[in-house]
């Protein structure tokens, strides 16, 4: 699906142009986003989790935007690095300007244990694309200290943690029944 | 969350956009980007006789669509108003200090924006005659000219 | 205050690939030309202009009602700009309906579109950064929910994929023309985001939809028969929270909801003579008949199945071949709200449903979040003629 | 048309480099327009919004800013890809018809994080234009330009536009230039920027937000004691090219303004989206606003830019001058692209 690129008959009618767009963007990170990447470089997931109907953002946003209340540091929750997948998606890459995929791949959400908080878009690691399933026990896998990397993390993603965990591997624990997430969580 | 954001020693993210686009052109487009690779400057006559530049496909007034009647324009021209670019950005067409004008081509009844290399603002001035410096390799492309002072040629 | 409103004009380019032999405006104006022409107006006759289309770095234009003015006979007039994700061609069509109803202008021209091949949707979804799902990736675990949920078995989604591509093959204006596509070459199709295949997903195209709306005296001095604008309705919710029901999002129910109830419906099923929902893949047919209380749960895919969307069914889905057949993005939900009007009049050539009098049509977008629907008569009381 | 009143107003401060993401910002702004309108979130029943995708460079990122407004229960929502002035525009629409009688409308832009000169080209055709790089200051200068040969204005009325402007902002909280210090001699001594155009004739790089509640005409005497009255409201646009209209006047200013009735009767305020000084005069002149009408109050454009809100700001003090000041009669303008191609104009009253 790449588009064709303007190839003029040197002679004959020009028909195409091409135009190159090039924007760079530089923003600071939000605090709740910055303190997020703090904590992951330090291994530490955390989120907020409203004080008005005890739902957990991951990252921590500022608000909880169901209730439309502001959350604050005093909301903040270290949750565990490891639960269960949701749903996820075979992604088959297409080959648009910029993407480096080229085989494949999972994206799965990450219920996490001990509340509702979910991390969508996950790579997992450890098992082959057609073994994935729903109910499917996870840990994360961390970087070594000394390798892990936040600068990749922006407002835009809220703060995704694939520059410090590498991907979620199985446990090996029996799978949760499948029925208790299809349609309830997911991305 | 909400306290006046001082501006903090936090670090910037960079997020660049970046797509190569590809443009049809169509039946007037067209034959204007074809008419620069070939060295000439084309308008187009409306239906009050008005030559427009750079040609459209419908009166910009009305609505009404415009007959594909080219005419041919310039290359020389008055400048109608000007701006002088001290500190030319990447996106501009001269990496140099220039002036952005209107420019009214010679057969034309508007004025075409283009970029005008006079190396000085001493050397601007509204009402002067300024011609196209065609560019060597040319593709069909609105910077394959840029105009320059008459005097200077 | 309220007037009724009607659609009296509606115009649409050929959806392909690559519109190579035109520019943007171009495009843009070929549908808005149409629909003048199909009105008996001129550019002059238009009192105001409402404009969408899916996100500006599509096509790396910026804003583009500024630079599309002249194309759309726009100097001297009120334009507009909408974007509502993926329901942007349908909320715009209703922004510009209530110019009408509201009485501030008696014609107004809407216009959507999309030059897909400008760009690249799919770089677009993803933010210009690599490893980008696709709507295709963000909808599919929804989809296997879906499943789970109801039931359905897989060969459902096929059946759409066939169902649609050959209603497509009935309209000219349809970018994928396969009159001859089989269940087994869905099913042997490349898988895309499991569990849809190559032939369950949407194309990318060129196009645009043109519509121009007027009032009732308008209507009158219309030459051809009106569709008059009998509901209308706009939803949103959050896209993303713990606890959201993604498969049947509350948003859409309720904005179908108010537009049945606008238009006085109690049992859409029967009431209404033909639906165009946005279907960019194969499952969010059945998915939308229950999200819409067309079915009940579990009853989507079983309307499906026997046969009941096809195009001579009892309640036909997308007889113009839907968003599977044809997709500029901005472009898709305004050409099913003109698909339920060109049926309602009577004028759907080879894809017309006889004997249509109420149509339904729907757009939804971002993380299926965004909801606009209408509902659109042959008469004013179209649907008081089905109790 | 049905009287539709402003009931709330609220907007963000506006900063050069706000830390807060976009719905960060705009969450408590929302809040206060809700809170002073004295009306409940679930009672407000159509919600529209204005903000750009590519100032943020993000696609989709006004789905964002729905958290800011608390879309669950889902609400009946729209959004245009336009300032906040055109939300207002399609919500006022919205309540016309009668079957709802609250709307919430807000904008809100985060410049910072990008480049104006490199952005605003895109907004541009896309094959004469676009291409050049044509920038928002170089074509501002070339209309300034146009006006000062046609004798319409001098350097120094433009200085003096924006040292009143300047001093204007210094009382105003929600302003970002607040230094009202100076003299016209020494502003005309500055270096130009992009001649004619010096630092002072162009607006600030800003981030921030407005919000606006409407309500019907019962509503509004139900919950406020006083309502600011739309009378009038309009919009128009050029044509596209700069080289094929009349740079030096605003003619669709003009026609919005005759539209919205703003001659009807005297005007006390006029707070106009000038964002280079220049701009003001011929805002004033397709207005017909006399000298005796006091022009951006606020500081204007010029004291605080927050692109896609900056315009239904301009509303929301046009309603503060009204409610705040004693102001009987306030006309308001929002402008988009370039040159002011694109214009809106909104007329209030204060009974």
């Amino acid at each position: 699906m790449t588009p064709d690129t303007a190839e003029p008959d040197a002679d004959g009618p020009v028909t195409m142009m091409d135009y190159f767009m090039q924007l760079e963007y530089h923003e600071l990170l939000c605090p709740v986003v910055r303190r997020y990447a703090e904590q992951l470089l330090d291994g530490k997931l955390i989120g907020h989790k409203c004080p008005s109907c005890g739902l957990v953002y991951l990252p921590p946003r500022g608000y909880c935007p169901i209730c439309v209340v502001e959350t604050t540091d005093a909301d903040e929750i270290e949750l565990a690095d490891h639960g269960t997948v949701t749903n996820y998606t075979v992604v088959t890459p297409v080959q648009y300007y910029g993407q480096e995929e080229t085989e494949p791949f999972v994206r799965a959400s990450v219920q996490l244990d001990g509340g509702n908080a979910t991390m969508n878009l996950q790579d997992l690691v450890d098992v082959p694309v057609d073994e994935v399933r729903v109910g499917m026990r996870v840990a994360a896998v961390w970087k070594p200290k000394a390798e892990r990397d936040v600068s990749e993390i922006s407002n835009r993603s809220w703060g995704s943690a694939e520059g410090c965990i590498d991907g979620w591997k199985p446990t090996g624990e029996p799978d949760l029944p499948a029925e208790q997430f299809l349609g309830k969580a997911a991305f | 969350m909400c306290s006046t954001p001082a501006v903090p020693d936090a670090p910037l993210t960079t997020h660049t956009i970046e797509f190569p686009y590809t443009r049809t052109l169509g039946p007037v487009v067209g034959p204007f980007l074809t008419g620069l690779r070939d060295g000439h400057l084309l308008g187009v006559r409306n239906r009050d006789g008005r030559v427009l530049v750079p040609p459209l496909e419908w009166d910009p007034a009305t609505g009404e669509p415009i007959d594909a009647d080219f005419v041919e324009v310039g290359p020389a021209g008055t400048v109608e108003t000007w701006a002088w670019v001290g500190e030319p950005t990447r996106k501009h067409p001269l990496d140099h200090p220039f002036a952005f004008a209107l420019i009214r081509l010679d057969g034309a009844d508007t004025g075409l924006l283009h970029a005008v290399d006079a190396g000085s603002p001493d050397r601007m001035h509204t009402g002067m005659r300024v011609t196209a410096r065609w560019k060597g390799e040319r593709i069909g492309h609105i910077t394959d000219l840029t105009f320059v002072p008459e005097e200077a040629r | 205050m309220s007037r009724p409103a009607a659609v009296v004009g509606i115009g649409q380019t050929k959806h392909k690939k690559r519109r190579d032999d035109v520019s943007l405006p171009g495009l843009v104006r070929e549908a808005a030309q149409r629909a003048l022409d199909d009105a008996d107006l001129t550019w002059t006759d238009i009192d105001a202009v409402v404009l969408g289309k899916a996100p500006d770095p599509f096509e790396g234009v910026m804003m583009p009602e500024l630079s599309l003015a002249d194309a759309l006979g726009a100097a001297g007039k009120p334009i507009m700009r909408v974007h509502t994700a993926g329901s942007v061609g349908g909320s715009t069509a209703l922004v510009a309906t209530h110019l009408v109803q509201t009485g501030l202008h008696d014609r107004v021209l809407t216009v959507a579109y999309e030059k897909q091949a400008e760009g690249n949707a799919q770089w677009g979804l993803a933010g210009g950064r690599s490893g980008g799902m696709g709507a295709g990736g963000i909808f599919a675990p929804w989809m296997r929910s879906y499943m789970a949920r109801s039931g359905a078995p897989e060969h459902i989604g096929w059946m759409v994929a066939v169902k649609d591509r050959r209603n497509a093959a009935k309209n000219p204006y349809a970018h994928l023309q396969m009159p001859d596509l089989t269940i087994e070459e869905v099913k042997d199709s490349p898988m895309l985001w499991e569990p849809i295949h190559w032939h369950e997903s949407c194309p990318s195209s060129d196009g645009a939809c043109a519509l121009v709306l007027t009032t009732e005296d308008g209507a009158k001095r219309s030459p051809h028969p009106p569709a008059w604008v009998l509901g209308t309705a706009m939803r949103s919710e959050l896209g993303t929270f713990p606890g959201r029901d993604p498969v049947r999002p509350q948003a859409g129910v309720e904005c179908a909801h108010e537009v049945y109830d606008a238009a006085g419906i109690t049992e859409p099923r029967r009431q209404v003579d033909i639906a165009e929902l946005y279907v960019p893949f194969s499952w969010y047919e059945p998915m939308w008949l229950e999200g819409h209380d067309i079915a009940g749960p579990g009853d989507g895919w079983r309307m499906v199945e026997s046969g009941e969307t096809q195009i001579d069914g009892a309640f036909p889905v997308n007889p113009s071949g839907g968003v599977l057949s044809s997709n500029p993005i901005g472009a898709s939900g305004m050409l099913r709200f003109a698909e339920a009007a060109l049926q309602v009049r009577g004028r759907a050539g080879e894809h017309q449903v006889p004997d249509a009098k109420v149509g339904l049509a729907q757009a939804y977008g971002g993380a299926a979040q965004y909801f606009a629907m209408w509902v659109v008569g042959a008469t004013l009381d179209a649907v008081d003629q089905t109790r | 048309m049905a009287d539709i009143a402003i009931v709330g107003y609220a907007q963000s401060p506006s900063w050069r480099q706000s830390e807060l993401t976009e719905p960060q910002f705009l969450f408590p702004v929302i809040s206060e327009a809700i809170q002073q309108a004295h009306v409940e979130r679930r009672d407000i029943g159509f919600t529209c919004a204005g903000s750009c995708d590519y100032l943020s460079g993000q696609t989709f990122a006004f789905v964002m800013n729905l958290e800011a407004v608390g879309a669950w229960p889902p609400i009946s929502e729209s959004h245009v890809e336009m300032d906040g002035a055109w939300a207002l525009y399609e919500a006022w629409v919205r309540l016309q018809h009668g079957d709802i009688d609250l709307a919430l409308v807000f904008g809100s832009g985060k410049s910072s994080p990008g480049l104006p000169s490199e952005i605003y080209p895109l907004q541009l055709d896309p094959y004469t234009l676009t291409p050049l790089g044509a920038d928002p200051v170089s074509l501002a200068a070339l209309q300034a330009r146009a006006m000062l040969d046609k004798g319409t204005i001098t350097e120094r009325e433009m200085a003096e536009i924006a040292l009143r402007s300047r001093q204007h902002g210094a009382t105003n909280p929600y302003a970002q230039v607040k230094d009202g210090r100076g003299d016209v001699d020494a502003m005309l001594a500055e270096p130009y920027v992009t001649a004619p155009l010096r630092r002072h004739d162009l607006p600030p790089i800003s981030d921030g937000a407005s919000a606006v509640v409407l309500a019907t005409a019962d509503k509004a005497r139900a919950v406020c004691d006083r309502p600011v009255w739309i009378r009038g409201i309009d919009h128009r646009i050029e044509p596209h090219q700069p080289g094929m209209r009349d740079l030096t006047e605003s003619l669709s200013t003009r026609q919005a303004g005759n539209h919205a009735g703003v001659a009807d009767r005297p005007v006390d305020v006029a707070e106009l989206s000038a964002t280079f000084s220049h701009q003001e005069k011929l805002l004033r002149e397709a207005l017909g606003l006399g000298d005796r009408v006091e022009i951006n109050p606020s500081g204007g454009a010029l004291c605080a830019n927050p692109v896609m809100a900056v315009g239904l700001a301009r509303i929301a003090e046009a309603a503060r001058a009204i409610r705040e000041r004693g102001a009987t009669r306030a006309v308001a303008h929002a402008t988009s692209g370039q040159c002011l191609q694109q214009n809106l104009v909104c007329v209030l009253e204060g009974a």
